[in-house]
């Protein structure tokens, strides 16, 4: 998934119709005060840190400034800070406006209900998860025949809006729900969406688009997620990998199997550092490839735990084997290997001449690779 | 009987002359399954694996009775193809395909309910009555016709269980992989009045994983309306919040479909809950041990 | 028993508040039907003929517990006014509104579909079933309870020859107007099996017009399947191919949908087809006394 | 409905990227000359006789130029030209092409399946109900999820296209379908769609925009169909009124009513003259615009057939009571009443106190109103 910067929700937004603050994203103190001094930002102003936390406001990522020079200070400021683990590098400037009403607006897809839902809620302004469920309407959105008249007027209601908000409020949902579906997008969120005076407008944006839809939207794919950048090599390679807090590399392939084997080895008193889903491969390059990304990690010692189905077990033993050749010496680990399945014998034989031997009990294998890591109970 | 696959199922593959579709159309044959018709646009006249392929579902139909789907086109193109085999009558389809953007199938599913058909899937291993059919790709090697229902939302895992039954000495009624991802045709809640009307199916192994609510539903259901012993096993108990642990699906966002959440309803429900994989086939063994005739 | 409405019906009016929704709210429960809500969005809280008016259909199940739905909103309103009414769990709606796109009504009618409702119009002047309850427009005064079944694609004319069967003594079933637009949500052939199972039903009228094939495509449904007596009439004869006779459905185009296809296929069904309207009523009558025991 | 002249739905083509030879719509042959002399018609050139009616080539209302006073004399020949009944006061100019194979597109309604339904022939260029059915491709498009990759590769090879052809015929389709939706039209038809080189191109437009769909496009609004002066009147008073070759006017209410009626007057020897169907009004003030209407048209005798619904007979009473004061003494017509249904006694009340009869039998008005117009039996 990406989640889109504010700035970067806020543009979608314009350009399908939600009205947002007259701004502009900068990435310096001068440039920020250039378009301050300029006009181009109205003032006085909020700079406002463009990480994807939330809780920028307590955490002083958001600040006011009344002229170019006071921009220039909040923006320097800003710049660079650490907030909860993400660089600042882009800094938001709006026009302050005066906020009447906090609302909440946001489309979602309900797994349950196998359906889009809107969400709307006039207890805004705040993380959505602490207003009482009583408090937010959902109401599921048939993609046949989209966001209808009716469902728009009872969000409306659900809002307090009347007379010329609830007019205003028509086509923000429209536009919502348009975006939502021609981006591809997991979650658009408005919170709050503020009445201005007579006027409705999104003083925040929270957008994730969905990575699968990739292939419609290009325009995503350079964006960078908060992946790390080992994360970041695997995804380009289209393998899965995760970062966790351990020293236990672990390589299965389909993701139900590589739960369970985390799962399995956090029973056992070992701790998972890094997985890897080879997924429904069979090529042998692309396990390679996976081992050598492991091997970069530097795990304490790996596991490879592998159910063969559509990837096969002489596949994969073929593929480790040839990355056994290539991974420098320091980057060598302890390996624990267990293949079962489709051509299983084959792939046991083609490990047994590289010199591992494959445990086919799960509980046995992953209690050895526990103790190689040297952790266990 | 069996549950929505038997020896009447007759299969097209859509997409037989890729890898994939080239490879499993082998496979299913191998399990006995009535593989009639291959689909791939523009290969129309040509064989694989002795199959007949087609340039459109509505002539592999009409040509030759096939009643079933099993989907290997590409992500970009699976919609029409799932469109394409309802549109041409038929009533079930398994989607193998991977990484189907969710607003597609959410378009695909309306459309098969509309008209009357089911699919399995996406991003799903098939589904397999040991003995009679298989629509998908779960390795043969693990089957062998038995008692044991099956349903879940893995892939290698369930083959792994799956496979651990067979070893126990016992066999499959039938095993539905449902697949990964968030949204899916056929959901637990769908899959479980099959098994309770199957009268081959003694009792049910239930693999569920982190994200979503579907295990929370199953558990519901099963209170209420499943009157057959349940296993069950949750993976992704170690895994962090906000991390997609390779299944689209399988992600704890907001607190919620976290693996304590899923355990707790099902052991509420009075399923029989597995910590380890391996535990499964025992706890399967040993409720066919306590109900055999002494 | 009747067909599709009965004392069980429960109509909320929507659109109530318009001079047509008032009017014919007091006709409707001035002929006995329960009209238990109406709908206006931002009229919530007010009545109608002492009926509560709601802002959305939903509060109106919700509070009344309304089971069919009147519709009176203007055409560029329609469609979402249906949509909501089925998406509230409404499951007969009756469109009284004229001049709605037919891109508009082939929307409503999937979706209707797709969640098990039925739709009789748009365009019509409804349903009726004399002594139990009316959802439309069908003038009150040319009703008496009996035992002749009627369906139409007109509004006035069907009055005129509903009148004549009540003027010779007779009385009907139920009544259905289905509407004289080119898509309308229940054709002749949706209502007939409802005709041929209704055992308050002895014999059926039948009233067509030029345009489409509907009264072709009845024609074979009641050769094939229907059991009791028809008495049809074709109203447009003498209309000239190209121009609409003022139903948007009305027109003779590309030489098909004339009235002497339609009579002659009805002739084949075994209806007997009345040349003028007032001979229909004259038949029924003889029909009934040939029936009658002696 | 509106029936759109070729150089309109040629228009929408381009919008929806349906290719079309380049050309140009004259209403002059200076026009014409100019366009051609400028080069913004290509030379030589097809001048075509932009009306609605088909075998305009076969009529001499299509002819060819090669230089600006070839298309000026063309032109000239073509404009004022009367055309089986249709005055031609437009010509379109087109750059000939090398016309290879002509194929036949169009989507329609099917109204027994309530869907539209895309029909493809190989055997385009000629009157499509000339056409063997079997020589023609249905296919219904579901509104949801609209036209589809698998509809498209049919169409294709109905059309014996493959390679580039069949990927140039892709978003044709795609566009036909966008134009018939968003239009709201009743018919888009290509015919002949030609191959021209390796390119394919449609060479003539039929479109037919609904009436009802009026509300969401008034753009349609100005353009006249093939109404006589007072079916336009009638239209702009909302009443259904049609001009048939009789002498007896027909008031009635509702469609199937008013065609009824016509049918008897038929079998009666009578001929119906002009149609005026009232509808469901209830304001007496329609009633009366409706009867001066038909006062214009001049009949030999008027039959008011009424059965009132929505419609009350005191209301139609007292509209046609204010008319007969309002119609001038050279227009007046003899009148056979019939009133039924709601509030008859009033109705029938209203009409004896201005001295009119109403007669409750139809046989019986119906044989008044053809003696009294001089024809029957």
């Amino acid at each position: 998934m990406v989640k889109l910067a504010e700035w970067r929700g806020k543009e979608l937004f314009r350009k399908y119709g939600v009205p947002v603050p007259t701004g502009r994203v900068v990435r310096s103190a001068e440039e920020g005060e250039r378009a301050a001094a300029s006009g181009s930002v109205p003032l006085p102003c909020v700079v406002k840190a463009q990480v994807l936390a939330g809780g920028r406001g307590k955490g002083g990522a958001v600040r006011f400034a009344n002229s170019p020079s006071e921009v220039h200070a909040a923006t320097a400021a800003i710049l660079g800070l650490e907030f909860k683990g993400e660089k600042v590098r882009e800094v938001l400037l709006e026009g302050k406006v005066a906020i009447g009403r906090e609302l909440y607006l946001a489309i979602a897809l309900d797994r349950s209900l196998r359906s889009p839902v809107l969400m709307a809620s006039a207890e805004g302004g705040v993380e959505i998860e602490t207003v009482a469920d009583g408090a937010v309407d959902r109401q599921p959105i048939d993609p046949f025949p989209g966001i209808t008249g009716f469902e728009r007027r009872r969000a409306a209601r659900t809002l307090g809006l009347s007379g010329g908000l609830a007019n205003e409020l028509d086509p923000i949902l429209r536009a919502l729900w348009a975006l939502f579906q021609a981006e591809d997008a997991e979650l658009v969120e408005i919170n709050p969406l503020a009445v201005v005076g007579d006027h409705l407008l999104a003083l925040d944006s929270k957008v994730i688009i969905e990575d699968d839809a990739g292939f419609r939207h290009p325009e995503y794919a350079e964006i960078r997620d908060d992946r790390t950048p080992l994360e970041e090599i695997a995804r380009e390679k289209e393998i899965a990998f995760v970062q966790l807090d351990g020293n236990i590399g672990v390589i299965a392939n389909g993701a139900g199997l590589t739960m369970a084997t985390l799962d399995v080895l956090m029973e056992l008193g070992g701790k998972p550092g890094v997985f890897l889903d080879l997924g429904g491969t069979d090529d042998p390059k692309k396990v390679t490839e996976a081992f050598l990304l492991m091997a970069e990690a530097r795990p304490n010692a790996v596991f490879l735990n592998i159910f063969g189905g559509v990837t096969r077990c002489d596949t994969v033993a073929t593929g480790l084997v040839a990355a056994m050749r290539q991974v420098p010496e320091a980057n060598r680990f302890p390996l624990v290997a267990r293949i079962r399945g489709n051509n299983e014998k084959e792939g046991i034989e083609i490990l047994r001449a590289a010199g591992v031997t494959s445990v086919p009990d799960l509980r046995a294998s992953a209690e050895a690779v526990v103790a190689a890591a040297g952790g266990g109970r | 009987m069996s549950v929505l696959v038997d020896a009447s199922t007759r299969v097209v593959v859509q997409g037989i002359t890729g890898h994939q579709g080239t490879v499993h159309t082998a496979q299913m044959r191998a399990f006995g399954t009535h593989v009639v018709a291959g689909v791939t646009p523009g290969k129309a006249g040509s064989t694989v694996e002795g199959v007949p392929v087609f340039d459109a579902v509505r002539d592999a139909v009409e040509r030759t009775g096939a009643n079933a789907s099993c989907i290997f086109v590409p992500a970009p193109f699976a919609k029409d193809a799932l469109l394409e085999a309802v549109d041409a009558g038929i009533r079930l389809c398994v989607i193998v395909t991977e990484h189907i953007p969710f607003h597609d199938m959410l378009v695909m599913y309306r459309y098969a309910r509309a008209n009357g058909a089911r699919i399995i899937g996406p991003n799903c291993p098939g589904i397999a009555a040991p003995g009679k059919a298989k629509v998908g790709i779960i390795p043969n090697v693990v089957f062998r016709p038995g008692r044991v229902g099956v349903i879940s939302r893995s892939g290698t895992l369930t083959y792994e269980i799956v496979n651990g039954i067979k070893e126990h000495g016992l066999g499959q009624s039938t095993c539905i992989g449902l697949g990964g991802d968030p949204v899916v045709g056929t959901s637990f809640v769908d899959a479980l009045p099959f098994f309770e009307a199957d009268p081959e199916t003694d009792l049910l192994v239930l693999v569920g994983e982190i994200g979503g609510t579907a295990e929370e539903d199953a558990a519901e259901y099963i209170q209420h309306h499943f009157s057959k012993p349940v296993v069950a096993y949750i993976a992704g108990r170690a895994a962090p919040p906000g991390k997609r642990m390779g299944h689209a699906g399988a992600i704890i966002a907001r607190g919620r479909g976290t693996a304590a959440t899923k355990v707790a309803a099902l052991d509420r429900a009075g399923a029989r809950v597995a910590r380890f994989p391996y535990e499964v086939p025992q706890m399967v063994a040993e409720i066919v041990a306590a109900r055999a005739p002494r």
